[in-house]
């Protein structure tokens, strides 16, 4: 009997292929995710101002963080923003699916219409944008045009309105991609399961509000998760249309960060502000990969 | 030594044993059936073989070769998995071509191996289609075919017909046996359907719980299962099992069933070495087909003991008519022949093969041996 | 109407149709309107922008804006238009997405099909790399870029939207691959088939949907990144920035039409993208991504 | 796919060699001057250069007056890969000094005489240390206000020269129905008008609040009264100033819809290039009340720290060129602005170029040439930014008065110092 329990040469490299097919992925992942993080952490308790430095302040750059008021405005624009944006993109995005799903002729036209702005930066679309938006030249002055008098849409201009306006371009770009997450979760769902609601007496609204709707739901979770980061991360949107204006009524945290980062020279308040919204977008993250990846285990 | 020597193996994940100490030994040209509920370690033991799944302790050889650690496409084995497991990319010549293509066997020889076993299993018009466009059935013949192109040492089978629908499986169950004794392969296959493993193998590993639970011939698992374990998953309807208590006439050892209504009857027993037993709590295990009407008991059984019972349920199916009745508080099937005269809440004389019970320990759950 | 051949299995009426297509019809308009106004204004003259209605049909109708910004535009000292910024892009662009798509497939692979311990934590680790903020990441880059060598340069460029990249790509794989029979793996394995072998020969000749995914997704953003490629592009800057420099200069004469012209050109190799493999896209989606 | 990789690994490798070989004996030149015009007038530079045998590479970043170039220089910088020579304005000049990463072109400067011919109010932006450490192309002054003449003409009134007058013409356009100010809302634009607000309150006051940021005089009385200054000027803007960028602010001076705009030096391409004639169709003037003093920005090129001896010979070939005044004539009759020296001959120029560069000798000798605030020539980036946020927020109406506004102002700078 030929005994040798030694795994053979290829079998010893089959099993450590995968590990090594890995690695370097995870290895720069953990260098120019994390390690960059963990910089950004540090840098957040120094002195930088134009160039990093590593005089160490404390906390200090977080309480000044915490007293400006574009911080606060920040903070507050970011949760209009974030809120109206989630909710709206997925509402239209839903609605759009359902309505494409209906057998629509010209489907195939009208959905790269819906999605081509996922495909266009704010760099090519933001002037075309502002100029819409503008009262002076734009829908306003259109629909004047058109004999509407007193219309009046100037919301870009008004402190209290501009987020708004942001929304709307927003939603212009993700909600048809967030269409083609629900398509696809749509054209997922087992048509037995719908004949049998139907003969079970369901009418439309009812067939999609207690059947199809809850046969999403992976679809609504990746769908937030998309739209939540983008809200988060969202900057040249908010540069290419307001600039951060009118005044500074539209300052995002991203905004925010790269201006006292980039070009006030303050780096270790930009790094507190950038710490401050990685936390955020972990505290939505985590519990997501969390539930996600336990489940699928 | 056999052909396929599984000598003392377990396997964990972590600190958890799932599979403890199992040893077998097939010898050439054996069809081994691993038969048990899911979750038994079963597929688990037949990755090991395979080598897809790493060996925590103890060997597995073929044919003398200790395999641990040898990479699956080293061990000279093939494998019919139950999903067919084909290539959607390829036709279905190149499925089973791939593997002597990662051998390095040259192509005409490929084409010689593949045009034999296309003719044998009747594919031959099947080889230029996609999976995509098979029925499950010759899905099925194209999975066997790509394993026996290898002609391996031995042969791994994981279910490869419990996606089929219920005709084409027993079609298919004849024709791997047709196989199998054409070609004298070494099989070893896997299965949660006892059928399958009674109709299909020379020997046959009940298995559960990560433990083999007995290993032996159809005829030897069937009659005289190890344990109440086996004696219930072998067999369709399952054996009865009824409590009873071992009591002494005349000196010869009786199995009393005590009915809810406090009435009991005695059945004797064949075995004397029951005797030992008197007054103690047993598991009375006995097939349907060993209770039966009066005219159609066996008749080279010496003792046939008659049972008077109410009937709860007939179920007639065709061949045989199966009875349902309570005994020792618990349901009990017997077996008719389909055209005894038998209606349900009647009260009728059953036939009792006692030579066929056999006997449990309630607290081991074994068969008290005779 | 029976419903067996339909998309699905609800039917409607003809009032609600109606409904849905005039809706469907608007929301196509709302998409289609800074594209509308992009287009129009690229064709006027200067006089009639600055003057006029940015909705209006142009009066005078000109390519002039086009072939200026196509190759005659002012983008740094040299009037070159945006015509040889277009390659770096391409450079930059080909190898990045076809890198950073091998690699998420490979990984997908890996964590699918070769499973080992902690390799859901190896995946959520990745995974989170989707969602930091690249603002905060272009001090170290720089440094890491600077050491390595590949600073101001399009390989340091590729790098990096490599790295940022295999996020979602692993993502997409993974989730794609999941619902791909590990049997067949398996059944690969004993048939003698190597580690490469199976991802070249089972897994890859399937990835198709979700490999338009990946690189639906990779290509648009990377051909739209503005920040990495200003700040690493060094010489050899991309296409996003030379329109940047187009369209935002401070203190200069604003050639709007040139503008617009510029910008449709930087956006067509995505649009075309999106509109080619559109249809494959939702596939992939389908396919992968939204699976629960 | 190892054979894919090794082709890509060779291509990259090929690549970076050709990149490298390129940046040898050339100057790798950081800028932002991407307009028509502008990279026109830079073009002008590198023919000069090339004439003398250097090449030049060109890196062009636009965005934000710079804003974005400074962020690809800080990568590039951290990278150990500065260009040889970035546009650069004011204060990034000083703080790149003191950094340590900028080359020393002293040796340059004191052969060719530059300490002469360079206003000293630039000086103070070119050199660090005694050292000089970048050469100044031009000078932007930015308290000019361009008038439509028609509009001018239809108020019966003269160009203003007094504050008083200012709003007296402004109000007379607001009677004839056109916008009287033509404004653009973004900071930096309301900062530039701030700039020549606080200017006309006098230099001292220029010099005490926005350079020498003396915290009495930022939250003083005088600054009380030029916010509340700005704040009236706001009421002469239409509401759909926000956002809008400065040049259509410019065109609505030209087509004659607003009657003027403050804006600096560069505006005057705009009406050039719309046919307009100085003194005929648009009339420049001093904001009222600074004539004889100047704000102004200065374009210079900084020299990064290059060990290559080559890159270092071609460092100073640029900086010989950019100071050459031929180059200096010809370049700032095509932007806009005036010479960054004294010296060189006005006859290119128009009259609104002669009166700048007449404006600014008579300021560099009368000592009221100051930095501009509004573009980062008075104070850091931080403080600068932080003044930004209160103008801006004075001018959208967020303070109750101006001493609200000039309290918030000094608290501003103080935290952001």
């Amino acid at each position: 009997m030929t005994a040798s329990t030694a795994p053979d040469f290829r079998t010893r490299l089959q099993d450590w292929l995968p590990k090594l097919v890995l690695a370097p992925s995870f290895a720069v992942t953990i260098l120019f995710v994390y390690g960059f993080i963990a910089f950004t952490a540090v840098l957040s308790f120094t002195g930088s101002k134009m160039l990093p430095n590593f005089k160490w302040v404390g906390w200090e750059n977080y309480e000044k963080l915490w007293a400006l008021p574009a911080w606060n405005t920040a903070i507050v624009n970011i949760a209009i923003f974030a809120t109206l944006y989630i909710v709206i993109c997925t509402a239209v995005g839903l609605l759009l699916a359902v309505f494409l799903d209906q057998k629509i002729r010209g489907e195939g036209v009208l959905r790269p219409i819906y999605l081509y702005p996922m495909a266009l930066s704010f760099i090519v679309t933001g002037t075309a944008w502002k100029w819409f938006l503008d009262p002076g030249i734009g829908l306003e002055k259109v629909v004047r045009l058109w004999g509407w008098e007193s219309f009046s849409f100037t919301w870009i201009k008004d402190g209290d309105m501009a987020i708004y306006t942001i929304v709307i371009a927003a939603v212009w770009q993700t909600s048809g991609f967030v269409m083609a997450m629900f398509l696809a979760g749509l054209r997922g769902i087992d048509n037995e399961i719908l004949k049998a609601a139907q003969i079970d007496g369901a009418s439309n609204w009812q067939l999609y509000r207690r059947i199809v709707i809850p046969l999403l739901r992976p679809a609504f979770l990746s769908a937030f998760v998309i739209l939540s980061h983008l809200a988060i991360k969202s900057y040249d949107l908010v540069v290419a249309l307001t600039g951060g204006g009118p005044g500074r009524a539209t300052e995002m945290p991203a905004t925010f960060m790269y201006s006292y980062t980039f070009t006030r020279n303050q780096m270790g308040i930009g790094a507190s502000s950038a710490v401050i919204m990685l936390m955020t977008i972990a505290a939505i993250m985590v519990p997501y990969l969390y539930a996600e990846l336990k489940e699928k285990k | 030594m056999g052909f396929l020597d599984i000598r003392n193996v377990t396997k964990s994940y972590g600190n958890v044993e799932v599979l403890h100490r199992v040893d077998i030994a097939v010898e050439e040209g054996e069809f081994l059936v691993l038969v048990g509920p899911s979750g038994c370690g079963k597929s688990t033991l037949l990755n090991m073989i395979a080598g897809l799944e790493g060996i925590t302790g103890g060997e597995i050889a073929i044919k003398g070769r200790v395999v641990n650690g040898v990479h699956p496409s080293k061990r000279n084995i093939a494998m019919v998995f139950q999903s067919y497991a084909l290539y959607p990319n390829m036709t279905v010549g190149q499925n089973m071509t791939f593997g002597l293509e990662m051998h390095g066997v040259p192509k005409p020889e490929r084409e010689r191996a593949l045009a034999d076993v296309a003719k044998l299993l009747q594919i031959d018009h099947l080889l230029d289609r996609k999976p995509g466009q098979l029925s499950g059935g010759q899905r099925q013949r194209v999975a066997m075919g790509r394993a026996l192109v290898r002609n391996p040492d031995v042969f791994l089978f994981d279910e490869p017909l419990s996606n089929l629908d219920a005709k084409l499986r027993v079609d298919m169950r004849t024709e791997i046996k047709k196989l199998h004794q054409k070609l004298k392969t070494t099989i070893v296959y896997v299965t949660h359907d006892q059928i399958e493993a009674m109709t299909l193998s020379t020997r046959i590993a009940v298995m559960n719980k990560g433990y083999v639970q007995q290993l032996g011939t159809p005829k030897e698992i069937y009659d005289t299962p190890a344990n109440l374990f086996v004696a219930t998953f072998m067999g369709s309807p399952a054996m009865n099992i009824i409590p009873a208590k071992v009591v002494l006439r005349d000196g010869v050892p009786h199995a009393a069933v005590t009915d809810a209504d406090g009435a009991e009857r005695v059945l004797r027993f064949s075995q004397p070495s029951l005797t030992a037993w008197e007054g103690k709590d047993i598991h009375l295990g006995i097939r349907p087909e060993a209770i039966t009407d009066p005219e159609g008991a066996d008749r080279k059984s010496g003792n046939i003991q008659s049972l008077s019972n109410r009937v709860t349920v007939t179920e007639p199916a065709g061949s045989d008519t199966f009875v349902t009745m309570t005994l020792g508080g618990r349901d009990a099937i017997a077996r008719m022949r389909a055209d005894a005269s038998v209606a349900a809440g009647q009260s009728y004389d059953f036939a009792v093969n006692m030579d066929k019970a056999v006997a449990f320990d309630p607290a081991t759950e074994a068969r008290i041996l005779p | 109407m029976a419903a067996v051949t339909q998309d699905t299995a609800v039917s409607t009426g003809r009032v609600t149709r109606a409904f849905i297509y005039l809706l469907l019809l608007l929301f196509a308009l709302f998409y289609l309107l800074p594209l509308y106004v992009m287009g129009v204004n690229s064709v006027k003259p200067l006089e009639e922008i600055t003057g006029g209605n940015m909705m209006a049909l142009p009066q005078v109708w000109t390519l002039d804006p086009w072939r200026s910004a196509w190759s005659t535009a002012q983008i740094g000292v040299e009037p070159t238009g945006l015509k040889p910024y277009f390659l770096n892009s391409i450079l930059m662009v080909v190898p990045a997405v076809a890198i950073s798509t091998i690699v998420g497939a490979l990984n997908g692979y890996v964590l699918t099909k070769w499973r080992f311990r902690g390799d859901t934590w190896v995946f959520g680790l990745m995974l989170f790399s989707c969602f930091i903020p690249f603002q905060i990441v272009l001090i170290p880059m720089a440094v890491v870029l600077g050491k390595l060598g590949l600073a101001g340069s399009v390989p340091g460029l590729i790098l990096v939207h490599v790295v940022y990249g295999i996020g979602f790509t692993t993502l997409y794989f993974r989730n794609y691959y999941a619902a791909f029979p590990t049997e067949l793996v398996r059944a690969a394995q004993i048939d003698g088939a190597g580690f490469f072998q199976i991802f070249w020969r089972i897994l890859l000749p399937v990835s198709g949907p979700i490999a338009v995914v990946s690189v639906i997704w990779q290509f648009t953003n990377i051909w739209n990144d503005f920040l990495f490629g200003a700040s690493f592009g060094g010489t050899s800057q991309p296409m996003t920035v030379a329109l940047n420099n187009l369209v935002q200069s401070s203190t200069g004469v604003k050639e709007y039409n040139v503008h617009f012209a510029g910008a449709i050109l930087a956006a067509l190799p995505t649009l075309v993208v999106y509109i080619v493999a559109g249809r494959y896209f939702v596939r992939g989606l389908m396919a992968g991504s939204v699976k629960g | 796919m190892r054979r894919m990789m090794k082709t890509t690994v060779k291509a990259l490798a090929v690549l970076a060699m050709t990149t490298s070989i390129a940046k040898a004996a050339d100057v790798e030149v950081l800028h932002w001057w991407t307009s028509g015009g502008e990279a026109a007038a830079v073009g002008v530079l590198k023919d000069n250069l090339a004439a003398g045998g250097t090449g030049w590479v060109d890196m062009p970043v636009a965005g934000g007056g710079g804003e974005a170039a400074m962020t690809a220089l800080r990568a590039r910088v951290t990278a150990g890969d500065a260009p040889t020579a970035v546009q650069m304005l004011g204060f990034d000049i000083q703080d790149w000094a003191a950094e340590g990463a900028l080359a020393d072109l002293t040796a340059t400067a004191t052969a060719e005489g530059w300490d002469k011919v360079v206003p000293a109010a630039l000086q103070a932006f070119s050199t660090h240390d005694g050292k000089w450490v970048a050469a100044p192309v031009n000078v932007h002054s930015t308290n000019w206000v361009w008038i439509n003449k028609a509009a001018l003409d239809a108020t019966g009134l003269a160009a203003p020269t007094t504050w008083d007058e200012l709003v007296a013409v402004l109000d007379k356009m607001k009677e004839n129905g056109i916008t009287p100010l033509g404004h653009g809302g973004q900071p930096w634009q309301e900062a530039t008008v701030f700039d020549g607000i606080v200017l006309s309150l006098g230099g001292d006051f220029y010099k005490a609040a926005l350079v020498d940021l003396d915290p009495a005089a930022l939250g003083g009385e005088q600054m009380a009264e030029a916010f509340n200054r700005l704040i009236k000027l706001r009421s002469y803007v239409d509401d759909n100033f926000s956002g809008r960028d400065w040049n259509l602010a410019s065109a609505m001076v030209i087509n004659g819809e607003a009657g003027m705009q403050m804006m600096g030096d560069w505006a005057k391409g705009e009406f050039l290039k719309a046919g307009k004639v100085p003194g005929t169709d648009f009339v420049c003037i001093r904001f009222p009340g600074t004539q004889g003093s100047v704000t102004f920005n200065s374009d210079q090129f900084a020299m990064f720290n290059q060990s290559d001896a080559g890159k270092q010979e071609a460092q100073v070939n640029m900086a010989k060129a950019i100071m050459d005044p031929a180059f200096q004539s010809a370049f700032n009759v095509v932007k806009g602005s005036v010479p960054a020296r004294t010296d060189v001959p006005n006859d290119a120029f128009d009259d609104c170029g002669k009166k700048g560069m007449a404006d600014l000798a008579e300021a560099n000798t009368a000592g009221t040439l100051y930095g501009s605030m509004a573009h980062g020539h008075a104070a850091p980036a931080s403080v600068k930014n932080a003044t930004y946020d209160v103008i801006t927020a004075a001018f959208n109406g967020e303070y109750a008065d101006g001493a609200a506004a000039a309290a918030a102002l000094a608290e501003a700078v103080a935290a952001a110092q």
